[in-house]
């Protein structure tokens, strides 16, 4: 018998977060566009959050560790977007085109 | 089934089914409305879980920072137009996907696999000397131990601790670094001119250059520096 | 005179009591319909004062602009709103053959919950609140983001030029100003140490309920940039930029008719309300105040709050889209900035509590020295940053008009040879 | 176990459903004779001329992109004012260098030109 938190066992947060972020990997590998990539990108950081936050109110909801590490995931999401759009929209003014396939040089 | 168990179903269904439409809908649009959606439903996640704050968070950052940030770059880059959903690689993503899927489940998940080690010894790299047995669904929680209530103080305890010297000091000052140095990098690439203006700028000031030592050559003076020839624009440009 | 201090409770206890000895057998049954009716009063309140607040606000800014206002409909045109109304209803409403369908029916309903909701979380008076989060402040500020995708929305559906450059123009707007928002909320929550909402207001209280120091005493200069950054969140003027009919027509809701525009137009007022009611609530003490009843004294503040708008819109220009960037982001936020620093110091060094005094050094002063401490304070970077923002504004002047005193010299020298 | 957000539920759900009837209601009370020229894109009466796409400057980027982060600041200062009174004079002062670190960056965004709206 697994312990509930109103009826619902950890397992189920983990199952989500386990299937958002294999839904967010499969758009990180299987898109043609480099801003799809990135919304991937953030779904598997999302569900990287859940996992985070239900280990952290299930298992030591006293301490504060888990809500820090939520909050620099939450930033670091955010940063990451912010660079990985500039450069895509940079890139795009050069080549017209964001398809990570044919980014395959080092020169612009 | 109490109300809690419905409304995570509800609420993981919606997750999963928008997160599925973002990565596979054709129109990038779209995808980022159901990614709202999505980080919607994660925010309700925080709330089943009793963490209004960062349900709330989660709110501010993710819908309201976040998707504005990707519609931005979508509308900037036309990013739909011809948009072919996926790439040559997706079944083998979708297959190496599946697999990942299977083994997290099996890990977090609520089935428990007995194997023997003396047929598989390698098991026992990952299962330890703990449970010799038994891999994958592991208890996170000791059986019938209540859960300890989230404590009323905690946003106040959340943020004592991110400035604590002996806990959370240095990462929270290191963001508002990393912060300067997103700002600074995001707007440096960002704002780059095209290359067709930056050639026309360096021909600009090459030509002025030029006119410069010619000046100083009628003055009868030496130039500093020799006009440069007709090639050195196109080479200068190209960096 | 308790009875009618009370009289909001007093009601909602009564029904509340009619809900439970209907649905006595399931407790969950009893409280969903306790809630659902709790959420349908303030969705009324919000629609008829909405109804409300269009009426007086074109009597107003009428009466400002030296006219009369609607005089047709009804006595004195109260009859107005509701002629609007059944407009609204009955008017055709057209979904342009280029739009995205879902996206396009979808904005305006977005718009209208998201702005509706905010009132869940708003006190009325004490113990009437739809439900008293402990992150009250957060979550306002929070659900203001989904009118942000929902304009977004509205914009991208329409498939419109305007449409979209509006969307886009507005949102620049509307992020722009949640910043300051959030700065100046910061001062406010640190002195409380709470961000529910009940507990900012128990703050500017005293123990008998009469008003203690309200926090506009404490700190005027995060009131006035909290309000001005309010009125630039609802899209009023003068920040109507969004609507600027002779540059991008209507904005983002140039396709809307009928009863889509309605709801739009019912966000941005029931949004403004709402800044009304936690400005009042941030920085004026929310219900708190001495003879009358509490929900008259919010109403009465938000009232008052409102009318500032209305006088706003009345008299002031709409500003240029640049001077709005330059207002937020190279006045707003970096003064705020220093605000907060000036503040946060100041804090912990005048201390009230003599536990924080021994426990964290700082020198022990009653609240009222600290409330003058912090206003004086605060009055010094308001002035202060006010005189810089002028100084430079004048060097700014002074060096563009000899530039044009410049160009016409050389425009007489070419001219006469 | 009834959480505080249960009435914001609530309200979304019901603020949903009165809005959805209200727009159904007018669906069903208003005339409906669409035509072609009705459906146009509105655009003064003119025709429309090529894309809704049209060339969108950097600067909106640049915009959401100063916002962002100021945005996710928040989520780390909230909490830190809640516990403001029990904090010590170091931790304030530390909490003073990140406000005065992001006031920087935003001078060097200043500096850059990426807050002049041209």
């Amino acid at each position: 018998m697994q312990n509930l938190l109103n009826g619902i066992p950890l397992w189920w947060y983990l199952a989500v977060s386990a299937a958002l972020f294999c839904i967010g990997l499969y758009g990180a590998l299987a898109r043609k566009n480099a801003i799809a990539l990135l919304m991937g990108v953030e779904l598997m950081l999302n569900a990287a959050n859940i996992n985070l936050l239900a280990f952290w109110r299930y298992l030591a909801p006293t301490s504060s560790g888990g809500l820090a590490f939520a909050a620099f995931v939450l930033v670091i999401a955010a940063a990451e977007a912010a660079v990985g759009l500039a450069l895509i929209i940079a890139v795009y003014r050069i080549t017209r085109s964001i398809d990570p396939e044919k980014l395959d040089q080092m020169k612009l | 089934m109490t109300i809690h168990q419905v409304l995570f179903i509800v609420m993981a269904l919606a997750i999963l089914g928008s997160a599925i439409f973002v990565v596979t809908t054709s129109n990038l649009f779209r995808a980022a409305l159901m990614l709202i959606l999505t980080f919607f439903g994660v925010a309700g996640l925080f709330v089943l879980l009793d963490i209004g704050l960062f349900a709330v968070a989660q709110v501010l950052i993710y819908i309201g920072a976040i998707s504005i940030l990707l519609i931005f770059a979508v509308m900037l880059t036309r990013g739909m137009q011809g948009m072919v959903p996926r790439n040559s690689q997706a079944v083998a993503a979708a297959v190496t996907v599946g697999i990942i899927f299977a083994v997290l489940l099996l890990l977090f998940g609520p089935f428990r696999v007995t194997v023997d080690v003396a047929r598989w010894p390698v098991f026992s790299l990952f299962a330890g000397n703990a449970s010799p047995r038994d891999v994958g669904g592991i208890e996170w929680t000791p059986p019938n131990q209540p859960i300890p209530s989230v404590p009323e103080t905690y946003i106040a305890d959340f943020g004592r601790s991110l400035v604590d010297l002996n806990q959370y000091l240095l990462p929270f000052l290191l963001i508002a670094f990393l912060v300067d140095v997103v700002l600074a990098g995001a707007i440096f690439v960002a704002r780059q001119r095209r290359p067709a203006e930056v050639i026309e700028d360096r021909r600009r000031q090459a030509e002025e250059a030029a006119e410069e030592a010619e000046a100083m050559r009628q003055a009868g003076m030496a130039p500093d520096v020799a006009p440069l020839p007709e090639g050195a624009v196109a080479s200068t440009a190209e960096h | 005179m308790n009875f009618i201090n009370d009289l909001l409770k007093i009601i909602g206890d009564f029904i509340a009591g009619i809900i439970n000895s209907i649905f006595g057998f399931s407790p969950f049954l009893a409280d969903l319909v306790t809630m659902g009716l709790a959420a349908i009063i303030l969705c009324t309140f919000a629609a008829l004062s909405f109804m409300g607040l269009t009426y007086v606000e074109r009597k107003v800014v009428a009466r400002i602009q030296d006219r009369v206002g609607p005089n047709q409909a009804g006595p004195f045109g109260l009859l107005q709103p509701i002629a609007d109304g059944i407009k609204m209803f009955t008017k055709e409403d057209t979904t342009p053959a280029a739009a995205d369908r879902w996206v396009y029916n979808l904005a305006p309903l977005v718009i209208a919950v998201f702005a509706l909701t905010t009132y869940a979380v708003l006190p009325f008076a004490p113990g009437v609140v739809g439900t008293n989060l402990n992150v009250g402040v957060f979550f306002i500020i929070a659900i203001g983001s989904g009118s942000i995708v929902a304009i977004i929305m509205a914009g991208w559906g329409s498939n419109n030029k305007y449409a979209l450059l509006g969307a886009f123009r507005t949102v620049a707007q509307l992020v722009g100003y949640e910043v300051p928002m959030l700065l100046n909320v910061l001062p406010v929550v640190m002195i409380t140490g709470s961000l529910g909402l009940v507990d900012i207001i128990n703050q500017q209280t005293t123990l008998n309920g009469n008003p203690g120091i309200p926090f506009i005493v404490f700190f005027p200069f995060s009131a006035l940039v909290f309000l001005i950054s309010g009125i630039a969140e609802t899209a009023r003027s003068p920040f109507d930029l969004l609507e600027a009919e002779s540059e991008i027509v209507a904005g983002f809701h140039i396709e809307y008719s009928g009863m889509k525009f309605a709801l739009f137009f019912l966000g941005e007022y029931v949004n403004a309300l709402a800044v009304a009611f936690v400005f009042s609530t941030l920085f004026l003490g929310g219900y708190a105040g001495p003879v009358l009843p509490p929900y008259i004294w919010l109403l009465l503040k938000a009232a008052v709050v409102f009318f500032i708008f209305m006088w706003l819109r009345g008299t002031l220009p709409r500003i240029r889209v640049d001077q709005m960037h330059n207002l937020n982001w190279k006045f707003f936020v970096p003064v705020s900035i220093v605000h907060l620093v000036v503040v946060m110091v100041l804090m912990k060094l005048f201390v009230t509590s003599p536990a924080l005094a021994q426990a964290n050094g700082g020198i022990l002063v009653t609240p009222a020295a600290q409330a003058a401490i912090l206003f004086v304070a605060s009055t010094l970077v308001l002035i202060g940053s006010l005189t810089v923002a002028a100084r430079r504004a004048r060097i700014m002047r002074l060096q563009e008009e000899a530039v044009l005193e410049q160009r016409r010299a050389e425009n007489i020298a070419a001219v006469s040879a | 176990m009834r959480t505080d957000f249960a009435f914001v539920g609530v309200m979304l759900v019901t603020a949903a459903l009165l809005m959805g009837v209200a727009l159904i209601a007018a669906s069903l009370l208003r005339p409906k004779k669409p035509s072609k020229a009705k459906l146009e894109t509105y655009e003064c009466g003119m025709e429309t001329v090529g894309d809704t796409w049209v060339q969108f400057r950097v600067q909106y980027y640049v915009i959401a992109l100063v916002f962002v982060l100021f945005d996710i600041e928040a989520i780390l200062l909230f909490p830190i004012a809640v516990a403001f009174n029990s904090l010590t004079f170091f931790a304030v002062a530390n909490v003073a260098l990140f406000v005065i670190v992001l006031l920087i960056a935003l001078l060097y965004a200043w500096r850059k030109g990426a807050l002049d709206w041209e």
